[in-house]
C-alpha cells in the first residue's frame, strides 16, 4: 500500500511536466482549474482554448489516451489521470472541448465508420473543431430514453425537429453529438437513432440557458427541420440507445472530483475568521463537530478516488465508486455552504462579497451545489445504479417497457 | 381544548389568500427579485388598506385591535406567496417594539402612520458576523446620538425609522432613528434574496430617541425577538407548505419511465418526510402564536424557540429537494424553485439562525428544569 | 386558540376524577403507566386487571365510548381521551384488554351478527373474558394480506392451520380474532376471511417469543388443526379484508404518545449530572444543540397531538397524523437514547445499570426503540401511508394484484 | 498509486476469512453473548495457532512479525464474524503498548506469552462517565503501587495484565499491572454486547511496573490509541460490511406485496446509502491502516480520527438499518440482528465515540493548517 507512482508513472509524469514547464505558466493560487468552466465564454476565450490543444496536439500532448492512428500516443488512463494532474498545476484556458474528447470522441471511436472517424477525430483531437452532446431534454432528464426530439427520413437526409436542453458548450460547437427518436411507434429504446449534426446547419438555434445561479453555463439547443445527411447518422438506425450508452459511461467516469476536500478546507480557515460566542468558530464544539464530519466525508470521498485510481493503474475499469463520489459529494457540498453561511449569524442571508470577505463566494457555492444534485444524475439515479449495478438488487418495474413510445403515458 | 384558530381568524385567512392569489403571484416575486426594487408597492399599498399592518395595532391609535393571531395568519399566508414586502422588518419588528415599549406619544405619532403604510420602520441589531448576542453591540448612545454601524438590516434601505439596539453607558438600550437625516448613512447590501432587501446602516451621532426599558433593555429585546420569531416561523410555514404543494404537484404531472414521478418511492417517501416537517413546523408555530397571543412571556420563551428551530429545518430542507425533485428544470432561473431557495435561505438566517435558537432553548429550559 | 377543557369536558373531568380517587392511589413517580406493559406477565396481574376492569364495569367507567347496549355509556372520543388522562394518574395494573377493547370490539361491532355482540362484547367489557389478535405471520407483516394461515371447511365447522406471530396478550386470552385464509386460489385480498378463535381450543399452542431486549412481550401462536364453528365466523366469507380494516385503523389511532417529550426531559436532567470537558453536558454547545433539536420534534409531536384532540373534541374523525407522531416518534426515541448512551463515552457500551445511575436505562430503551420503529407499521409503511393518503400521490405498483394468492412469487 | 492492500496480504485475508467461516459462524458469537462467557476460548486458541495474535509482533519476540496492514486485515475478518475473541483489548492495545514502550526485558517477558495466546492483557484508561482526557484521570502511582478504580475495561474479566493510564506525580504514566494479585478487585459490568464483556477494575496500591513515556506519556498514549482506534475502525468495517451483506440478502428473499422487498426504491436507496458509508469507511480505515504501518505519526494523527469517525457512523447506521429492513423478524432474539446491533454499539463506545474523535480531529486539523 503506498500513494506512490511507479517507476513508469514517476517518469511520465516527469516528461509531462517539463513539456508543461517549457510551455504554460505555473498556476497561482486562486486561478481557476481546466474544469472550472467561466460562467461566460467569449471569442477569446474559445480562441485560447483552440490555440492551446492545438500546442499540445502539435507536441502529442492532446488526447494522449486515443488511438495513434488518430492522433494520440495511446497512453494508459492511469498516464491520462497524471496528465491531467500535472496540466492542472498550469495556467491553462478553460478546457471547451471536453465533452467532445470525452463523451463525444469514444462514442465515434465505438461506432464511427472509418470514414467518419477519420472525418472527425483528427479535427476533434487538433482543436479545429469543437463538438457538444445533445442528449437531455426538457421532459428527458433522468429518463433520458423518453426523448421527443423526431428524425424523420427524406431520401437520403433526416429531418429533425424537436428541442434539447443544458446543452454545455453548444454556442461555440461545430458539431453535435444528437440522440433523437426515428420510431415513437415501437418500444422507447428500439426507436432511438444517433447522429452527428452541424450546429451552423439552418434550422439550428442555440439560446443561452440562465440558471438559478445567475449564471449562463448551458444552453438550449431548438431543432427546426434541421437537415442531417445520412451519412452523419452514428450506428444503425434503433440502435441509437446502444451508441449513446458508450457516452454515458464516458460521462460518469470523467467526473472525478476531489470529493469536496478543497471547501472543507476553506471552510476551517473561514471558521478561524469567524467568532461565535465571543470566540473564534472553531473553538466552538459543535461547529467543530460538524467540521470534523464534513472532512471525513470529503476526506472518504478524496480516498475512494485514490481506490479507482489504483485500479485504473492496473488496468481495471473503474466500477460505479463514481456514482459514489457525486452522490456524497452533491450533499456535502450543500451542506457546507448552507454551514459556512450559517455561521455568519444574520448576515447569512446575504449574498457575495456582502457575506464575507474570506475569498470563498459561499452563497454562489450554495446555489451551485443545488446544481450539483441534479446534473449528471439526481441522487436518484444515483442510488439507483448503486442499488441495482453494486448490491444488484431488483431493478425497478418498468411501466413503459413493452410497449410503443407513443402509448406510453406522459402526463 | 381547542388548539386551533378561531372561525375569524379562518375567515381572515381565507380572505388573506384570495386576495394574495390575485395579487400576489409568484411573478410578483420574481419581479420583486429581477428588478432590484425588492419590494412591491402595490401590495404594500393593498396590505395597508386591507389593515394587515395594523392588525395588532389597538383601535385607538389606528389599527384593527385584532391581536397576535390574525397576525400570524396574515404572516403565515405572506410566506406562501413569498410577499415582496416589509412586513417582518415593520410589521412585526418595528410596530411591535413600539407596542411593547413606546411611550404613549410615541405611540400616537408612529402607529397610524405604520397601520396605514404610510411610513415603515425597521430593526437593526447585529455588527459582527457570526455573533448575535447583546454583548457583541458596539453601537453607543451619547446625549440623544447614536453612533455605530449595523451590518445588517432587513429592509434598511426604504425604512423611515429603525428601532435600534445600542449601549447606553455600557447598558443595552433599544432607541427610534429617523433614517433619512444626514447622520444616517445607508448601503445596500446584496441579499441572497433580492425580494427581500437588506442594507447596512450607519450611525454618525444621528438624533435619537428612547424606547422604553427602563433600567437594561435586555428583557424587553428578548421579548421583542422572541415574537417577531413567532411571526417569522408562520411564514416559513407557509413558505414551506406552499413548495411541499408545488412540489407534489409536480412530482404527480411530471412523467418519467411511464409514471408520474410522484409514484417512485424515492419521491413519495422524501415528500412525506418534509410533509411531516411541516406539520410539526406548523404545530410548533401555532403554540408559539398562542403564547405570544396570550402575552404569557414564560411560555413564549420556549415556544419561539420551538417555532424558530421547527420553521427553520422545515422551511431549509423542502427548499432544498424542491430544486432536487424538479431536476434540471428546478435548477433553470424560469422556474420558481429558487425563489423559494432564496427566501428559505434568508429567512433562516434573519433573527439568527436555528443553531442560535437552538442553544437559547436549551439554555431557558436547562435554567427552568434547574 | 386555547388548551382548556370545554365545560362540559371540564365536568366530565371533575366527575371522572372523583370516582378514580374514591377507588385507586394516586400513581407516583416511577409508577409504570397503564400502557407499560410489563416483560413477563403472571396470574396476578391477570387476577388483578380483570378484577380492575371489574370495578370500572360495575361503574360504567369500563369502555366508555361503547354503546350503553353493550355496557359502555356511549361517551364521545375526547371523553375517552379526557378518562384515559385521568386514569393514568393513577395507579392501575397493567391494561392486559387493551387489544380486545380497542381493535377486536370495534370490529365485532362493524362486522358481528346481534347473537355475536351479546356473546362477546358485555364479557369483554367487563374483564370476563380477555381478547388477542391474531393477524401477523412470518412471512406476513407490512404485506399482511399475504398471509397464510389457512382455515378449510369442514361442514359447519372450519379447520385452520398456520402460525401467527408479534401476539400481544395471547397466553392469556380467552378469544383471538385471527385472520386467515380459506381460498389460495383468488386474489390476495379476496381470499380472507376472519375468525373468532376460542384461545382454549385443542391445536391452538401459544408460545412466549423472545425479542432482542431480551423480555417475552409477544407470543407465537401455532394453529394446528383447529376447529372453529362457522358461527364464530366474523362476516361474511371472503370479506376478511374488509373487516380486518376495521381493527387495523382503531390500532393505529390507538397510539397516540406523547411524542417522547418525557424522555427528552428524562435527557435533560442526564445532561446536567454527566460531564464533558470538565463541565456539565448541557453545557456544552455541540450537546445543547443537539438536545434543542430533539426537545423541538419532541414537542412538535406533542402539539401535534393536540390538533387531533382539537379534531376530536369536535367529533372529526383523526387522520393520518397518527402516522406522523409514530415516525417521527420512533426514529426520534432511537435518536435520544444512542445520544444519551454516547455522552457516557467510553461507558456507552454499557448495560442497564451498569450504564448510569439517572434512574432510566438507555440502554434498554436503545434496544427497545428498534422496535418502535418496527411495529405497527414500519418506517416504510408509515410513509407510503402519508404519500398516498395525505399527499394523495400515486398508489404503489402492484405486482401481486390480479393474481391467485398461490401465484404470487414468494422468494 | 497503489491505495491497495498487497497480493500477500490478500492471500492473509483469504486465509482468515476461510478459518472464520469454519470456526466462527455468528452462532459463536450468540453462544459467547447467551453464556455469559463472554468469550470463545477455542478461537482464542485458534486465532493464536494461525500466528494472528503475533501478527505485528517481531520475530525475535515469538511473533510473526507481518507489520500492522497483517493486523488491520485480520482485524477487518474478526469484525465480519463479530468474533467473541478480546483481539482489541489484547492485541491492539496491550500488545502495541509494549511494542511501543515495552523495555527490551519487558517485552522478551510479555510478548511471546501474547503471541501464543498464553496471557491476554488489557487496556485501563476511564474512570468517570463522559470523560475521555487524561484530564480525568484520577487513578495514581506512588511508589510503585497503583491505587484507584478504572470504570470501564474491555475483557478486563479474564485478562491476566492491564496497561493502565495513571498519574505519578501529576504526570501521566502508562504502568503494567498484573491483574491476578490481591490488591486488584475485578467486577464485571453488564455489557451491551456480552460477546464483548467488560468489568471495572479496583486497584488498591497494587503493585506495577513502569511501561516507557519518559517526561509524560501523553504522547505515548494518543500514538496508542491512535493505532488502536485505526484497528478497531477495521474491525467496524467488518461488522458493517457483514450487516450490509446480509441484509441485502434478506431484501432479496424476501417477499411482500408480490416482490422482492430489496425491489422497493425504499429499500434499494436505504442501501445505496448504506453501502456509500461502508465504502468510504473502507477508504479511511485503509488509509489509517497505511499511516499506521508507516509509521508516520503526523499522518497518524488525522488518519485515526478519520477511521474512526467513518467507522463509528457506518456501522451504527447500518446496524440501525439491518434491524428496521428485516421488520418484526429483526426484532426477535432468534434473528442475528442484534449481534450486529449490539456490537456496533459497543464498538462506538469502546476508545471513544464519534464525537470525541471529531473534536479531536477539529483540533489537531486547526493546529496543523495554524
Amino acid at each position: 500500500m503506498d500513494f506512490d507512482d511507479t517507476r513508469n508513472q514517476a517518469a511520465f509524469r516527469r516528461s509531462a511536466r517539463s513539456w508543461l514547464e517549457a510551455h504554460a505558466e505555473p498556476r497561482a493560487p486562486g486561478d481557476p482549474g481546466p474544469g472550472n468552466m467561466p460562467e461566460s465564454v467569449d471569442a477569446a476565450d474559445v480562441a485560447a482554448a483552440k490555440a492551446w490543444q492545438q500546442k499540445k496536439a502539435g507536441a502529442g500532448w492532446a488526447c494522449i489516451g486515443w488511438p495513434v492512428e488518430y492522433g494520440g500516443r495511446g497512453a494508459t488512463p492511469i498516464e491520462e489521470v497524471i496528465w491531467a494532474e500535472e496540466e492542472a498545476r498550469f495556467r491553462t484556458p478553460p478546457d471547451l472541448m471536453i465533452d467532445g474528447h470525452r463523451t463525444c470522441a469514444p462514442t465515434v471511436m465505438a461506432h464511427g465508420s472509418s470514414e467518419q472517424k477519420q472525418r472527425w477525430l483528427p479535427a476533434m483531437l487538433s482543436g479545429g473543431e469543437i463538438w457538444c452532446q445533445l442528449y437531455s431534454e426538457p421532459s428527458a432528464g433522468s429518463d433520458l430514453a423518453g426523448l421527443r426530439t423526431a428524425a424523420v427520413r427524406d431520401g437520403d437526409t433526416w429531418v429533425v425537429n424537436g428541442q434539447k436542453v443544458w446543452t454545455s458548450h453548444a454556442q461555440y460547437s461545430d458539431w453535435g453529438l444528437l440522440l433523437a427518436r426515428h420510431d415513437p411507434g415501437v418500444p422507447k429504446h428500439a426507436g432511438l437513432t444517433c447522429f452527428v449534426v452541424d450546429m451552423h446547419a439552418p434550422g439550428v438555434d442555440v439560446r443561452p440557458l440562465r440558471q438559478i445561479t445567475g449564471g449562463h453555463g448551458f444552453n438550449e439547443v431548438f431543432l427546426d427541420n434541421v437537415r442531417v445527411p445520412d451519412d452523419c447518422r452514428l450506428g444503425g438506425v434503433g440502435e441509437g440507445w446502444r451508441v449513446a450508452i458508450t457516452s454515458l459511461m464516458n460521462e460518469r467516469s470523467a467526473s472525478l472530483g476531489d470529493g469536496g476536500v478543497d471547501q472543507v478546507r476553506d471552510l476551517l480557515r473561514f471558521m478561524k475568521t469567524v467568532a461565535l460566542e465571543n470566540r473564534p468558530a472553531i473553538e466552538d464544539p459543535a461547529l467543530r463537530e460538524r467540521w470534523a464530519d464534513f472532512h471525513a466525508r470529503a476526506r472518504g470521498v478524496e480516498l475512494t478516488g485514490k481506490r479507482t485510481l489504483t485500479a485504473l493503474s492496473r488496468g481495471e475499469t473503474p466500477g460505479p465508486e463514481m456514482s459514489l463520489m457525486k452522490l456524497v459529494s452533491g450533499r456535502l457540498l450543500q451542506e457546507v455552504a448552507h454551514f459556512a453561511m450559517d455561521l455568519t449569524g444574520a448576515s447569512g442571508g446575504l449574498a457575495g462579497d456582502a457575506l464575507t470577505s474570506s475569498g470563498v463566494d459561499w452563497a454562489a457555492q450554495y446555489l451551485g451545489a443545488a446544481g450539483l444534485r441534479i446534473a449528471g444524475g439526481t441522487d436518484e439515479v444515483l442510488r439507483n445504479i448503486i442499488a441495482e449495478r453494486v448490491l444488484d438488487l431488483p431493478r425497478e418495474v418498468r411501466a413503459d417497457k413493452d410497449i410503443a413510445f407513443k402509448d406510453i403515458p406522459a402526463g | 381544548m381547542n388548539f386551533d384558530f378561531s372561525d375569524d381568524q379562518k375567515l381572515l385567512r381565507q380572505a388573506v389568500r384570495r386576495y394574495l392569489e390575485a395579487h400576489a403571484p409568484l411573478s410578483l416575486c420574481r419581479e420583486a427579485l429581477e428588478s432590484g426594487q425588492g419590494v412591491s408597492r402595490a401590495l404594500w399599498e393593498g396590505a395597508a388598506e386591507l389593515g394587515w399592518l395594523g392588525a395588532a395595532i389597538p383601535e385607538a391609535y389606528g389599527g384593527g385591535g385584532f391581536g397576535r393571531l390574525a397576525l400570524a395568519v396574515i404572516a403565515e399566508e405572506l410566506g406562501r406567496c413569498l410577499a415582496p414586502v416589509p412586513f417582518s422588518s415593520s410589521v412585526c419588528l418595528a410596530t411591535e417594539a413600539l407596542l411593547l415599549a413606546g411611550s404613549g406619544a410615541q405611540k400616537e405619532r408612529y402607529l397610524p402612520g405604520l397601520a396605514q403604510g404610510r411610513c415603515t420602520g425597521t430593526f437593526a441589531f447585529a455588527e459582527t458576523p457570526g455573533q448575535s448576542g447583546l454583548d457583541s453591540v458596539r453601537a453607543r448612545v451619547e446625549d440623544g446620538r447614536l453612533t455605530g454601524r449595523k451590518r445588517l438590516v432587513l429592509d434598511g434601505g426604504l425604512a423611515d425609522f429603525a428601532v435600534v439596539v445600542a449601549l447606553d453607558s455600557g447598558r443595552p438600550v433599544l432607541v427610534l432613528a429617523d433614517l433619512s437625516g444626514p447622520a444616517v448613512q445607508r448601503r445596500p447590501l446584496a441579499s441572497f434574496d433580492p425580494s427581500r432587501p437588506q442594507a447596512e446602516l450607519r450611525f454618525l451621532e444621528a438624533p435619537v430617541e428612547g424606547l422604553g426599558g427602563g433600567d437594561s433593555a435586555a428583557p424587553l429585546i428578548e421579548r421583542l425577538l422572541d415574537g417577531a420569531a413567532v411571526l417569522m416561523a408562520m411564514e416559513q410555514l407557509g413558505g414551506a407548505a406552499r413548495a411541499l404543494e408545488i412540489t407534489r404537484d409536480f412530482a404527480v404531472q411530471r412523467h418519467a419511465f411511464g409514471r408520474p414521478i410522484g409514484g417512485f418511492q424515492a419521491i413519495k417517501h422524501r415528500l412525506a418526510d418534509r410533509w411531516c416537517d411541516v406539520e410539526l413546523a406548523r404545530s410548533n408555530a401555532w403554540y408559539g402564536a398562542w403564547a405570544l397571543a396570550q402575552g404569557s412571556v414564560d411560555e413564549l420563551r420556549e415556544a419561539a424557540c420551538l417555532a424558530r428551530i421547527a420553521g427553520c429545518d422545515a422551511f431549509t430542507g423542502m427548499s432544498e429537494d424542491m430544486v432536487e425533485i424538479h431536476g434540471g428544470i428546478g435548477f433553470t432561473w424560469e422556474a420558481d424553485c429558487h425563489l423559494f431557495y432564496r427566501r428559505a435561505r434568508l429567512l433562516s438566517a434573519a433573527l439568527g439562525n436555528a443553531a442560535f435558537w437552538k442553544r437559547r432553548l436549551a439554555d431557558r429550559m436547562a435554567r427552568d428544569a434547574a
